[in-house]
This record gives structure tokens, sequence and C-alpha cells, in this order.
């Protein structure tokens, strides 16, 4: 169910699965996921008779499948897994394959409310995507690094346009690979192209582009910022004002360059997982100072905190002054993780933590984390009271003044939602 | 003497050279020494007293006694020695021989540490030499192809997206017939484990990834794989010289790690692919270690014998030997684990080479040398004279079976053992591990 | 004569003990700037535990592997840095110039001790003269910056010992000793005998790696 | 025949006197008893009246100074005083050892005057 609005939003728990036990005829149960609304907790199941069937609030799907696997609820609720059936693949949706189905399938994505969703394919040894089980028209002899733009209506992937032959570096040099949106590909080849990325109304597409061996660039639409570089990482587009940036390499020095004009000095080691805040107006990404020591930069300037590790970044809105508010987590050799909202650090470390939350209209930010077994979360700083075997990402109530928990326990998947000034 | 005078007709180097002139070698050349080194290579490159103690240290010079070009400073003094002399004012020629010397004839075992009272770390040049040739485009075609693999689909054998994620399920289904539940979990995030392979599994080895399965069911490990590119922890790119694309690769490798939440990275048992997570792609990208830490097979099988979660139905027939892979032996000291992992396996000796540990002798297949493919072979075997005396003098006391937890290592001692006749059979401890333990029924 | 003496111990003295310290110290700085500046993920895992750990396994004779497979030429450099360093620091002849010059007295080794130590410099020398001819991979990789170096060092000791016995023309000699000693010492910043400044740092580097990182020795 | 025995001995006597108690007149070297018999260098070749009348000295007091705690006193002349009597072989607090007193009188004399030996070699010479 989508959008969020519509969720149940009243305080209190529910128990939406009393009994996670193996049912009858089931060989083994895989790992359990949890609709974004909370209302379905659902897992691949091996029968013992042969297939594989999904388990949906304890209700398995109609028909079983020869095979299973990469099992994701998307955004609006529904189950799905890539299913196999007569050694043809396909995506099944609630239990219900596509009509088409492919040599393989893989990577299942959503549009941003869920409506849309597409695959990666490969059919006659050709590949692309498929949309709602549409596959493009034009196939091409590689497709990888799929991306679907926010509203489903349009995806991108890099793909490759020539054979190569074993080992032939004249032609690979010359550039074989370009990126199609929508099956269409660009004019321009390139030696490597990376993550495309589209804009906030997905009518654009940018990517990083390898020209030689050693010159890095910026493709926006098929079209070069000019400028190369050294190196470059993944591009964004600010959602206000569409430019785009990416982090680039210049003397062996990171910094960012907006549509090819350096806007960050580059005196980083190391800058990277660039975000736009909703309003564009800032832009926050985790960048190393020094060697060994990294930190968050909001529009250039780093934060104080350091650590050797920092992961999972995040910019939202901030509530109170209608900025930017920015999240981040630090860590010591993947244990010990902190979590560090607009440059302060919240009290206590964990064994794992979580991608943080930010609510949509700002001002709470909250924190899947992990102690020994025991996984929660932290709300604001603050720990949320009661542990779980498994909790899974939380969610915000609009108006930011409640907060969903699925959790798992003792073999009983929960919902709950509480005041997040309780939480 | 000299590389001039034995080069061998490469159809990348070929290519390279056939491109530059003498302004684009100087400028490059320059433009790594002053914009890419610092004060280690001044300072080595200096404070070298040329006394050829190193000649003692590597296969290469010790299997051709009578050729001081061979020796570790013989090397440098041919390649980077003549760059920093000249400016870099030399020909393509030059920049042939140099390109094949620095790919073919060294495998930065770093063997030479052992040997230099300065301290002198003649793998920095050879590689910092790697790089030049990258930049200038003069690189042997066949690990440059792997190299143009693993910028295209994130691996080196050309693997796509699909065939990695079908050979894993042919092998969960395969594996499900001997171990009924068997599983090989795709992204299962906040597993334990986060277990990573190079390419040639999936694409050739693929018993390893099967044998790899049964152990982890067999010891009950929680333990994943990742079904997206990231899942190839090799580096070709690390070896030649472009190591821009080496940290991309490894982004992509830990990234792929944290994004499911893991707990650790074990690794198959290779060398190269160690060395690049383990402190040298992480260090190009400004983390001081791996962000996810990364344990290599035979410590991890150690681990899992330690606390008692692997049992055998047998044990291998001894006497075996075992060959210390320089990446994870000089490079991470797994020298005694190995041994104890070993032990445990093995009913017989251990009948070891000498020299051994952290002074054995490399396989000569490493540092990339055996990607250089087919053209280089024969030099490569004829360099390491010394590895087959050693292996030689073990099957001499029975040895039949040599223990080689590395890929590459396998590779040229496979090279090795045939091109000599020793008759020896090459296993992995995981080959060894599968064979003995006890098969858990359903 | 006198104006000759009192110029090579008196300005040129200075000058020598200038560059040699002042270069020593210009080089260590602007190498640990370049090393700051360019080797930031090397120079990360200093560590003096392991550094001092390389240092001393190397100073131990026999106990790397290299001078295990080069016994003679670990004999001789080992001979050679010790009556290098300790001979003329505690030559009597040296001590009674501090002695004079500066007030500073300090033990000294007997004259026939230090004529030994001498003489297997000046044999060291020689012998590493003759690797450099006689074996292949030594004489590979010689240039002439090694011979530069070999005789740099080879002459103060020469020219000493033929002053201390006074043969040919002492007063000449004693001179060229002089002037020998402060070509070697100026030398030290910006010749391979730099390696005097650097060898600990380069040394202290590789052990670092080797003990903190790699967990293995590097001996 | 029989006279040379008791010349020999009489030239013994001599010689050994000289050396317990050298007259100016006979001063070939500096070696006084104080360094025993042990000397590090042959000892310094020194004539001290060639030496005076050559370097035009005769103001005794240039170099058999007076003074003390290490200060010389060019007023108060020590003729006749042997060097070692005033400068120990190693000296207690203020003072100046016999061996530096030796050198910086005489080389320091030298270097001032241009004249003269200034290193080991010219006056220890073997």
């Amino acid at each position: 169910m989508h959008p969020p609005a519509l969720w149940d939003w009243e305080s209190g728990q529910r128990v939406i699965l009393a009994s996670m036990e193996r049912p009858e005829g089931v060989a083994w149960v895989e790992e359990f996921h949890a609709s974004p609304d909370g209302e379905r907790v659902a897992a691949l199941a091996s029968l013992e008779e042969g297939g594989f069937t999904a388990l949906v609030n304890g209700e398995q799907w109609e028909n079983p499948f020869d095979k299973a696997w990469y099992p994701r609820f998307s955004p609006d609720g529904r189950f799905t897994a890539v299913v196999q059936q007569d050694g043809m693949w396909t995506l099944a949706v609630d239990g219900e394959p596509w009509e088409e189905s492919f040599d393989y399938l893989w990577g299942t994505q959503f549009s941003a409310g869920g409506e849309v969703i597409a695959a990666c394919v490969q059919s006659g040894g050709e590949y692309g995507l498929c949309i709602d089980g549409a596959p493009w028209e034009t196939l091409y002899e590689n497709a990888n690094q799929c991306v679907l733009s926010a509203d489903g209506k349009s995806a991108a992937a890099v793909v490759q346009l020539e054979s190569l032959k074993p080992a032939d570096l004249e032609a690979f040099q010359k550039g074989v690979f370009g990126v199609a949106v929508n099956g269409q590909s660009w004019d321009a080849r390139f030696m490597n192209c990376w993550t495309p990325a589209f804009d906030a109304q997905g009518q654009h597409v940018a990517a990083q582009v390898r020209l030689s061996l050693y010159d890095y660039s910026i493709a926006v639409d098929g079209k070069l910022w000019g400028e190369n570089y050294a190196c470059v990482w993944e591009p964004r587009f600010n959602p206000a004002t569409g430019k785009v940036a990416a982090p680039v390499r210049v003397k062996g020095l990171w910094g960012m360059a907006q549509d090819g004009q350096i806007i960050w000095e580059p005196r980083f080691m190391q800058c990277w997982h660039q975000q736009f805040s909703p309003d564009g107006k800032s832009m926050a990404a985790i960048v190393a100072p020094e060697f060994g020591a990294f930190t968050v930069a909001v529009n250039g300037k780093p934060w104080g905190a350091r650590f050797p590790v920092v992961t999972d970044l995040v910019v939202g809105r901030d509530g109170a002054s209608d900025g930017a508010c920015v999240a981040a987590l630090g860590c010591v050799d993947n244990a010990d993780w902190q979590v560090m909202v607009d440059g302060g650090i919240w009290p206590g470390t964990w064994d794992m933590a979580w991608t943080p939350v930010v609510s949509p209209a700002g001002g709470h930010v909250a924190v899947k984390v992990a102690k020994g077994d025991r996984q929660t979360r932290v709300v604001d700083g603050r720990v949320f009271q009661r542990e779980f075997d498994k909790v899974f990402e939380p969610a915000f109530s609009p108006d930011g003044r409640k907060l969903l928990i699925r959790g798992i326990d003792k073999g009983t998947a929960l919902r709950i939602v509480a005041d997040v000034g309780q939480a | 003497m000299g590389i001039a005078e034995r080069l061998i007709e490469d159809v990348g180097l070929r290519r390279g050279v056939s491109k530059l002139t003498p302004e684009k070698i100087e400028r490059i050349v320059n433009a790594v020494i002053s914009g890419e080194t610092g004060a280690r290579l001044k300072a080595y490159s200096e404070t070298c007293m040329r006394c050829g103690l190193c000649a003692e240290a590597c296969h290469f010079s010790q299997s051709h006694p009578d050729d001081p070009s061979f020796t570790p400073a013989g090397k440098v003094h041919q390649t980077m020695g003549v760059l920093l002399k000249t400016g870099g004012r030399v020909d393509a020629d030059f920049i042939y021989g140099m390109a094949q010397l620095a790919y073919t004839e060294c495998n930065l075992c770093r063997r030479c540490v052992h040997f230099c009272p300065i301290g002198v770390d003649t793998g920095y040049i050879m590689s910092t030499v790697r790089r030049i040739c990258h930049k200038l485009g003069v690189t042997p075609q066949y690990i440059q192809d792997t190299a143009h693999s693993h910028s295209a689909v994130y691996n080196q054998m050309w693997v796509k997206d699909v065939e990695w994620t079908d050979s894993l399920q042919w092998q969960e289904d395969e594996a499900r017939e001997e171990f009924p539940g068997l599983r090989i979990p795709l992204e299962k995030e906040g597993a334990d484990i986060y277990y990573s392979v190079i390419a040639p599994e999936p694409k050739f080895r693929t018993q390893l990834i099967y044998q790899a399965a049964a152990i982890m069911h067999a010891a009950g490990v929680d333990w994943t794989m990742p079904a997206h590119p990231g899942w190839d922890n090799s580096d070709m790119c690390m070896f030649t010289g472009d190591f821009e694309m080496m940290g991309r690769l490894k982004r992509r490798h830990f990234e792929s790690a944290q994004r499911l939440k893991v707990k650790r990275i074990v690794m198959g048992e290779c060398g190269h692919a160690f060395r690049s997570v383990y402190d040298v792609g992480n260090r190009w990208l400004g983390w001081r270690w791996h962000p996810v830490p990364v344990m290599h097979a035979v410590e991890f099988y150690w681990e899992l014998i330690q606390q008692g979660r692997i049992t055998l139905a047998k044990k291998f027939p001894g006497p075996v030997t075992v060959q210390d892979p320089c990446n994870i032996v000089r490079g991470r000291g797994l020298e005694d684990k190995l041994r104890e992992v070993t032990r445990f396996l093995v009913d017989g000796d251990i009948i070891e080479m000498h020299p051994n540990k952290e002074h054995n002798f490399c396989c000569a297949a490493g540092g990339g040398v055996i990607n250089c493919g087919p053209p280089f072979k024969n030099q490569r075997v004829a360099g390491n004279e010394v590895k087959a005396r050693q292996l030689a003098a073990t099957a001499e006391r029975g040895v039949k079976t040599v223990i080689t937890p590395c890929h590459n290592c396998h590779g040229g001692l496979h090279d090795i053992i045939h091109h000599h006749k020793l008759g020896m059979d090459l296993k992995f401890l995981s080959d060894i591990i599968y064979e003995c333990m006890v098969k858990p029924a359903a | 004569m006198n104006a000759a003496y009192e110029f090579v111990t008196g300005p040129l003295a200075w000058a020598a003990w200038g560059i040699f310290l002042l270069g020593s110290a210009w080089r260590l700085v602007s190498m640990y700037q370049l090393a700051k500046k360019k080797d930031a993920s090397s120079l990360a895992f200093m560590d003096w535990g392991f550094s001092l750990r390389s240092i001393v396994n190397w100073l131990i004779p026999f106990n790397a592997l290299g001078w295990r497979k080069s016994p003679a030429m670990t004999v001789a450099t080992f001979a050679f840095h010790v009556c290098l360093l300790v001979g003329p620091i505690f030559l009597a002849a040296h001590v009674m110039l501090w002695d004079q010059f500066f007030g500073i007295s300090y033990a000294s080794l007997p004259d026939n001790v230090a004529d030994v130590m001498t003489l297997v410099v000046i044999a060291a020398c020689l012998y590493f003269a003759g690797r450099r001819l006689a074996q292949p991979e030594v004489r590979y990789i010689t240039t002439g910056q090694d011979w530069l170096a070999l005789v740099i060092v080879l002459a103060p000791f020469l020219t000493g010992f033929l002053a201390y016995h006074q043969v040919g023309g002492y007063e000449l000699m004693i001179i060229l000793h002089v002037v020998a000693g402060e070509i070697m010492l100026a030398a030290i910043p910006f010749t391979r005998l730099s390696h005097m400044v650097f060898a600990a740092f380069t040394r202290a580097y590789m052990g670092s790696e080797f003990g903190g990182v790699r967990h293995a020795r590097d001996w | 025949m029989n006279r040379t025995l008791p010349v020999l001995l009489a030239l013994a006597l001599v010689l050994a006197c000289a050396q317990l108690a050298p007259a100016q007149q006979d001063m070939k070297t500096l070696a006084p008893a104080a360094y025993g018999n042990k000397l590090t260098r042959p000892p310094a070749q020194f004539n001290h009246d060639q030496h005076n009348e050559k370097a035009k000295l005769a103001d005794c007091v240039v170099c058999h100074h007076g003074g003390k705690d290490g200060k010389i006193d060019r007023s108060a002349s020590t003729e006749g005083t042997p060097c070692a009597d005033c400068h120990a072989l190693k000296v207690q607090g203020k003072g100046t050892a016999l061996t530096r007193a030796y050198h910086k009188q005489c080389i320091g004399c030298h270097q001032a005057k241009g004249k003269g030996p200034v290193a080991c070699g010219q006056c220890h010479k073997r």
C-alpha cells in the first residue's frame, strides 16, 4: 500500500505472524522480508517435494516454481521474486509470473512509489531491461548497471554496442560501450561507462565515462563535460537546478566538479557518495581530509569527527531550518559503529548499524542498530527500549510524529507504531 | 646481457610502443615520477649501494646464475635506473624491454626484502615501472585484456552478471544432490561472512565454489555471496599499473560487502587478490585498513578447525609439502596456520621445502606474470629452476602432493611440475577438506 | 704549510661539518616533507617498535637471510662499518683535536688498534672494489656513483694511514687526509653515502610494514 | 779497550740523568716522566735553545707562564719549572692538563706566528 499516508499509523503493537515455524511440506524457509507498511512478512521456501514457493504472512503462493530467488518487497507492498519455470526465468509478483519469460532475469528494481517494476533480462544471449514484463525492443551484447528513474517511466543501462574478439585490445580501446535509455543507445561510444543516473524528472541521464585508459569524465545525455580527470566517481543531478555534480581526481587528490567546473577544491584523499538535499541547496559527501581519516563534508566543509570508515550517508530535509539534515555512519574495522547527524555524534556504539532514515518532513533520524544477536533502533539519539531478533528498516509517518517498527522476535513478526517522542 | 637480448614478441607490447614518441615517453615518465612518487623512490634510488646481495634472493637470478640482468637490483638498473638517469629520454625499444621485464620477470614477491640491508623495496620500484608502462599504454596483451574485463564487468574473466549467479545456482543444484538442503545464500543481508572469489572460479574452476559451499554447509557457517558485481576480489589492474581501476574494483568489492552488512569478508585460496584488498587497493582509496575485515581461506579454515566445526572422515595420505604463497605468508604471516591446517588434514609428514615460510621461493606466476599469457610461459618456467629443485627434493623424499593455497601458485607450480616431469599433484586446502570431511546427510 | 693547514682545519673544516650536518638535516627534513606529501599511505604505517625490531635484527651479523647467504660480504661489511665509524671517532689524534679545539675530551683507542681498524677499512674497500670488478652481479649494477662513494671513503683512511706512519711527505699527506675527510663529510648528504642518513628510515619503514601489516619478518 | 766501559757507563749515567732531570741545554724532545714509559706517540721534537733562538725568544715567561685555576698569568715567570710540575696529566677542577697545555702552548703560538709545526706528525716525528 502506498503512499505511507495511507498506512495504519495508530499507535500500538500488532502481531503480523504469530508463528514463523516451518510449515508442513516445506524443507526450509529462507530469510524473511517485511513489506514497507509492515503488514506482511514473507520468505522464500523450498518444498520437500521439490520446487520453491513464497510464504507471505504464512500463506504459500498458489503455484510453486522450480526455483525462486532475489525476494524483494516493492515500495507498494507487493512481494516479488525471480523465478524459474521449465528452464525459463521471469519475475513473480505476489505469486503471479510475468507473461514473458527469459533465458535469465535478475536485478529487480522498483520505481519510487513501487508502481513500476523492472529487471535485467537475457534472451538468446542478448541483454537489456524489462519493465513490467515488457522487454526493451533492442537488446544488446551486454547490458549492466541498470537503473530505473524515480517515476519508473525510464530505464537506463550500460550497454555493449559491439562484439569483442578475445583479447582484442584495439577494439576495446576504440570504445564499444555506451548508455542505452529505454533501449535507445547514446550515439557516443566510450571505453567504459559506469553508473548511469537519472535526474529527478527522469529526463536526463549522466554517467561516468572513461575516454582512454587514463582519461575519465562525465557524460550527460551522451555529451561530455569537456574536462578530463584522472578519475571520477558517480555523478548526481541537483534536484532543483538539474546541474550534475561528480567527485573528480586531480593530481592525486579528490574534489567535486559540477558541470565540468571545480566546486570543491581537490584536497581530499577521498570524496564520494555525494548527495544533494531535497531543495538542491546543499550537497554532502563522504570525504577523507587525511589518509585513513574519513568524515562528511557539507558544501565542501568537512565535519570535525573522524572515523577510519564512513558509510551510509543520507541527506534529508531539516525540519527546523528548512535546510538539509545530513546523517552518516562511522565505524572502526566494521565494528564500533556510531551515528553522526549534522556533525554531531550520537552516544553509543554498535556492532552494526544500518542506513539512517530521515523523517520526510525533517527533524528526526532513526537508525537500525545491532549489538550481539539483538537488534533495535535509535531515534534522535535515544535507544528504543525493546530489542528484537531482527528489525527491518525504520519508517516515519509523513508528519514525522510516528515511527513504524517492523520486527521479528521469538518467532513472531510484529508491527509496532510508536510516538517518535517516546520511541 | 640484459632484457634487450631476450625480447619476446607480444601483441600488446608491440602495439603500445608503436604509438610512442620520444616526447610522449619523456613527458609521461616524468609525470609519473614527479607526480606520483615521492620519498620512497627517491630514498631507494639514492641509497641502493649496488652491493648485489639481492642476487641471492630472486628465483629469476637464482635460475639464471650467469646472467646478472635477472637480479633485483639488475632489473631496477635496467628500468627505473635508466629512467632516472636519463630523465625519461629513452626510446620506444627501451620501453618495450622495460615493460617486458617489469611485467614478466618480476613477480613482486618481495623475497628480496630479506636480502637488502637498507630495506629497498624492489617490488615497489617495479610496480612504479609498471605504472609508467601502463601510462605509456605498453602492457602485455593478455593481462591488459583482463584489465579491460575488470573495467567492463568488474571481474577479470568477462563473466557477465548472469553468468555469475547462474554458475552459483548451478553449483548449488549440483551440491544439493550430495548435500540436501545446501544453500549458496545470495544477497543475505547481515550474514557473518561474505565469501568472495576470483573470476576463474565461476569460469573454469566451479568445483572450488562447490567445495566452498560444501565446507560452509558442513561447518554451519552463516555466509552469503553477492548477486551483483563486486564478487570478484581479483585485481589485475593492480598489476598492470592501472591504479585508478584497481581502486574502482576494490571500492566495488568492499561496498558490496558493506551493502550486505556482513561482519567480514572471507576469500578463496588466492594470494594476489588477498594482497589487493588487504593492503594495496584499500590504501589507494584512502582507507588505512580494509574497511571490512578480510580473511584468507587459510586463516578461515584454521579458525573452523580450531572451533571444531570441521570433522574428518579420513585423513589425506601424506607426506605432503606446502607451498608458501608470498602474498599470504610474506604478506600476512599465515605460514604457521597453513601448517596447522595441513597437519590436521594430512596423515603423514609435512616435508618442508628449503627455504620455506617467509623465505620461500616464489612460484614465478604471481604478480600478474602468469596473466601475461602464453608468450611468456617458457621464460617464466625457465625462470624458476630453483622452485623445480625445491620440489624435486621433496619428491625424492616421497612427497606426491603439494598443498598450494593460491591460484597463481597453482598455475606456476603446475607448469614447473609438468615441465620437469616431477609427477606431483597440486591441491588446494579446500580440495582436501572437501575430500576428507564428514559429509552431513540430509 | 701553516696557512694551508690552518685553512683545512679551520674554515674548511667548519664548512665540511656545516655541509654535513646542515645538509643532512635539510635532506632529512625535505625528505620527510616529501613523504608527508606523496607517501602518506606509507608514512601512516611507521611504527617505533617494528622499526627497531627490524633495525636490531639487521644489525646482528648472520641474522638476516641475506647475511647468511653472502658470508664474506657480511663479514666485510660489518667490519667495514664498525671500523669506519668507531675508528675515526675514537682515534687518539682526533680526540686530541677535539681537546685542542674545544676542550672536549673522551676516551680514545690505542693507536695500534686504530691502525688495524684503518687497515680493515682499507681492506674492505679493496674487497668491495674487487667485488665490483669481479662479481658479475655486482659489476652489472655498478655505476660511477658507486666508485665515487668508494673512493670518497677510501681516501681519508688511506691518507690517514700514510700520514700516521709518516710515509711519503707528511705535511702534504696530513693536509690531503684532512681534506679527504672533509670531502667525505660533505659528501654524505649528497652521494650514495646518504644511506648513512636514510638507511635507518628505509629500514624502519620496511620493518613497520612487515611487522605491523604483513606480520612477517623482514630479515 | 778498558777505557771504553767507563765511558759507556758515564754516558749511560748522563743519559739517565738527562731523562730524569733534563738540562735545557740537552733538551731534544718533550717527554716528561709524568707520561711514564708508555707514550701514545713518539715524543715531540723540541730543542729548547735552538727553538728559542730561531723564534727569537728572549723572555722565558712567553712559555714559562704563571697562573692558577686555569688562567694564565704572563706577569709571573715560572722559569726553570718544568711544565709537568704545574700541569698534571689529569686535572681535577680548573687547570689545564699536561697534553692540552703542550698542544695549546706550542700549536697556539705557532698558529699565531704563522710559523712552526701545527700538525701532529710535525712534532711527533717517527
